[in-house]
């Protein structure tokens, strides 16, 4: 390839045809689920390829990927967004290395190789693989190991070790037994402005004479109470209704003209 | 034919420890039967092996016994030295919470100052055992009175508490947001 | 007085016979410094005790160990003894963490504190499940928040962590260069 098109940046999934599908389909199905994460799948193909890691040969391992996310996809594996991630990486990276240098760039500029950032990445994470390896194999050898049965002084202490985590987790099964009555409460507070013009529409019709404070001492809420009183002043404002005071401070009266 | 072969390698020294290991994991006491069941031995051998352990422990004179209690064989602490084993029972750091304390514990510590009514009202449950404990444990302290009908005691988390969660102050508690992310990201996962 | 007069006449065997009690009833690793509490002894007296006591568990070849686990003294059942302990108890190996979960308290153990998106950024993936799971096996616990934008929990690990692994602290994990030096033949076998 030359300068002229690098390859497209977008790619479809779903389009695209399995290829490793039809080979083996049931040995890929099982490596499949093993994979921790795309950096995980990275490391394995290259060691697939047998290629070093420092000079990864970025065209192939990518190709091989996009095979194994497609792959996934056809066999209903939920493709998590990372690995996506990782593919659009790969492709990017995979674009820059066909770029030509700039034939103008200072001499002395070091060339930064396009993969070096995701070999240390690679590099840096297959530590912490290494080291889950090291606990696995601790975890086995401790199975083997088994503390004293219950005695009766443990009885005493049947109780559990708390941590925050536990404060957090219990307050919140508190709350979810009353979550119907929170629900109650969000909904109560949810009446819009429409159902109240309406329910103060109704009222004043009913009883032709409404006290407002009356009207305002039945809302649960402040907000329900803010919705009221805009209500009423959009009752006053658009329909025939009249505001009365009989004096300075008192009671206010909604009334039909 | 495989197991025959292993359960005849194994010598007299042996069966005692295995023996002593499976008396001291069992929950209660372990009658020679059901050893005998499980190392597929005769009674006669297991019987002759726990009377052995059993000289070994005593001529030992460590801080164990091995005993014969209804019907079966347990390790249990020396009589002689119920005294400091009491002691130290007693002295137990117990960082430990019933349920109704961590409840009432997780209540105050959200929702703080909090009056014993207000802690009623989210619990659905009495809680003044359980305040009383988290009182003697010092994870809670009065935070004087609610200017309210009764004017009862509002409580809130100490210093031990945050010292005992490993908390440098309430903001570090975790909130309900931090668990949202875990469950939003989790379905993200998904 | 009485208590001086009684501390004076422990002779060495009985002490170790005294920290064997009490660490046999404790639930929990016990630490030398709880065991000089309780005894009101000083800490070299209690770890000389402890050492030989260690040291006869190891020279009777018995079915039991005395190990040092996660700061504290525990006995246990010698691994020898596994196979006949599990029939005995009819439990199984207990679920494996998965891949995922064994990265993430791996990221956990040697980054920590850490917070989730340093662990996403190690692992290149969600890891909200793995956490959850490791919360949820108390292997791993809050540490208090980071002071960055959005002030996100920090994970470190458990007490628990350094039981079910097996360690004394977690000084005695290997460094994580050793894995690098790992990771780099990866590269030099080409």
């Amino acid at each position: 390839m030359t300068d002229s098109q690098p390859e497209q940046f977008t790619f479809d999934f779903f389009k695209e045809q399995p290829h490793i599908i039809a080979e083996s389909g049931d040995e890929l199905k099982i490596t499949l689920g093993k994979f921790a994460g795309p950096l995980d799948l990275l490391l394995y193909l290259i060691k697939q390829e047998q290629a070093n890691i420092f000079d990864i040969p970025i065209a192939k391992i990518t190709d091989e990927y996009l095979k194994y996310v497609r792959l996934m996809k056809s066999l209903d594996i939920a493709v998590a967004a990372d690995f996506l991630v990782m593919a659009a990486t790969l492709i990017e990276i995979k674009s820059k290395l066909l770029l030509p240098r700039d034939p103008f760039a200072p001499e002395e500029e070091e060339f930064e190789d396009p993969r070096k950032e995701l070999v240390d990445r690679l590099l840096e994470y297959e530590k912490y693989k290494s080291a889950a390896q090291m606990l696995y194999e601790r975890t086995t050898v401790e199975q083997a190991v088994f503390p004293r049965g219950r005695i009766e002084s443990d009885e005493n202490n049947a109780e559990v070790d708390a941590s925050v985590f536990d404060i957090l987790t219990v307050f919140q099964k508190i709350l979810a037994r009353h979550v119907d009555e929170i629900k109650m409460e969000i909904h109560r507070e949810e009446i819009s402005l429409a159902d109240m013009i309406k329910t103060l529409k109704k009222r004043i019709v009913d009883e032709i004479e409404l006290s407002v404070t009356a009207f305002f001492e039945e809302m649960h809420s402040k907000r329900e109470l803010v919705t009221a009183f805009i209500a009423v002043l959009e009752i006053v404002r658009a329909e025939g209704i009249r505001l009365t005071q009989s004096k300075t401070f008192g009671d206010i009266i909604l009334k039909k003209v | 034919m495989d197991a025959v072969e292993q359960k005849q390698t194994k010598t007299p020294a042996e069966l005692m420890a295995i023996v002593e290991a499976l008396i001291f994991v069992s929950e209660e006491p372990i009658t020679t039967k059901v050893l005998a069941d499980v190392l597929e031995e005769n009674r006669q051998t297991i019987d002759a092996a726990v009377e052995e352990l059993k000289n070994e422990f005593e001529s030992r004179e460590g801080g164990l016994q091995l005993r014969e209690i209804a019907g079966g064989w347990q390790i249990s602490t020396r009589t002689e030295y119920h005294e400091e084993v009491r002691r130290y029972l007693k002295t137990r750091p117990s960082a430990k919470l019933s349920l109704a304390s961590l409840e009432t514990l997780a209540v105050i510590a959200y929702k703080q100052p909090v009056t014993v009514p207000e802690i009623l009202e989210i619990r659905g449950v009495q809680s003044a055992s359980a305040i009383k404990t988290l009182l003697d444990k010092r994870l809670i302290v009065a935070k004087g009175r609610k200017e309210t009908v009764g004017r009862p005691m509002m409580y809130g988390t100490s210093k031990d508490f945050l010292i005992q969660f490993g908390l440098k102050d309430l903001s570090e508690l975790p909130s309900i947001e931090d668990f949202e992310d875990l469950a939003g990201s989790l379905a993200q996962e998904q």
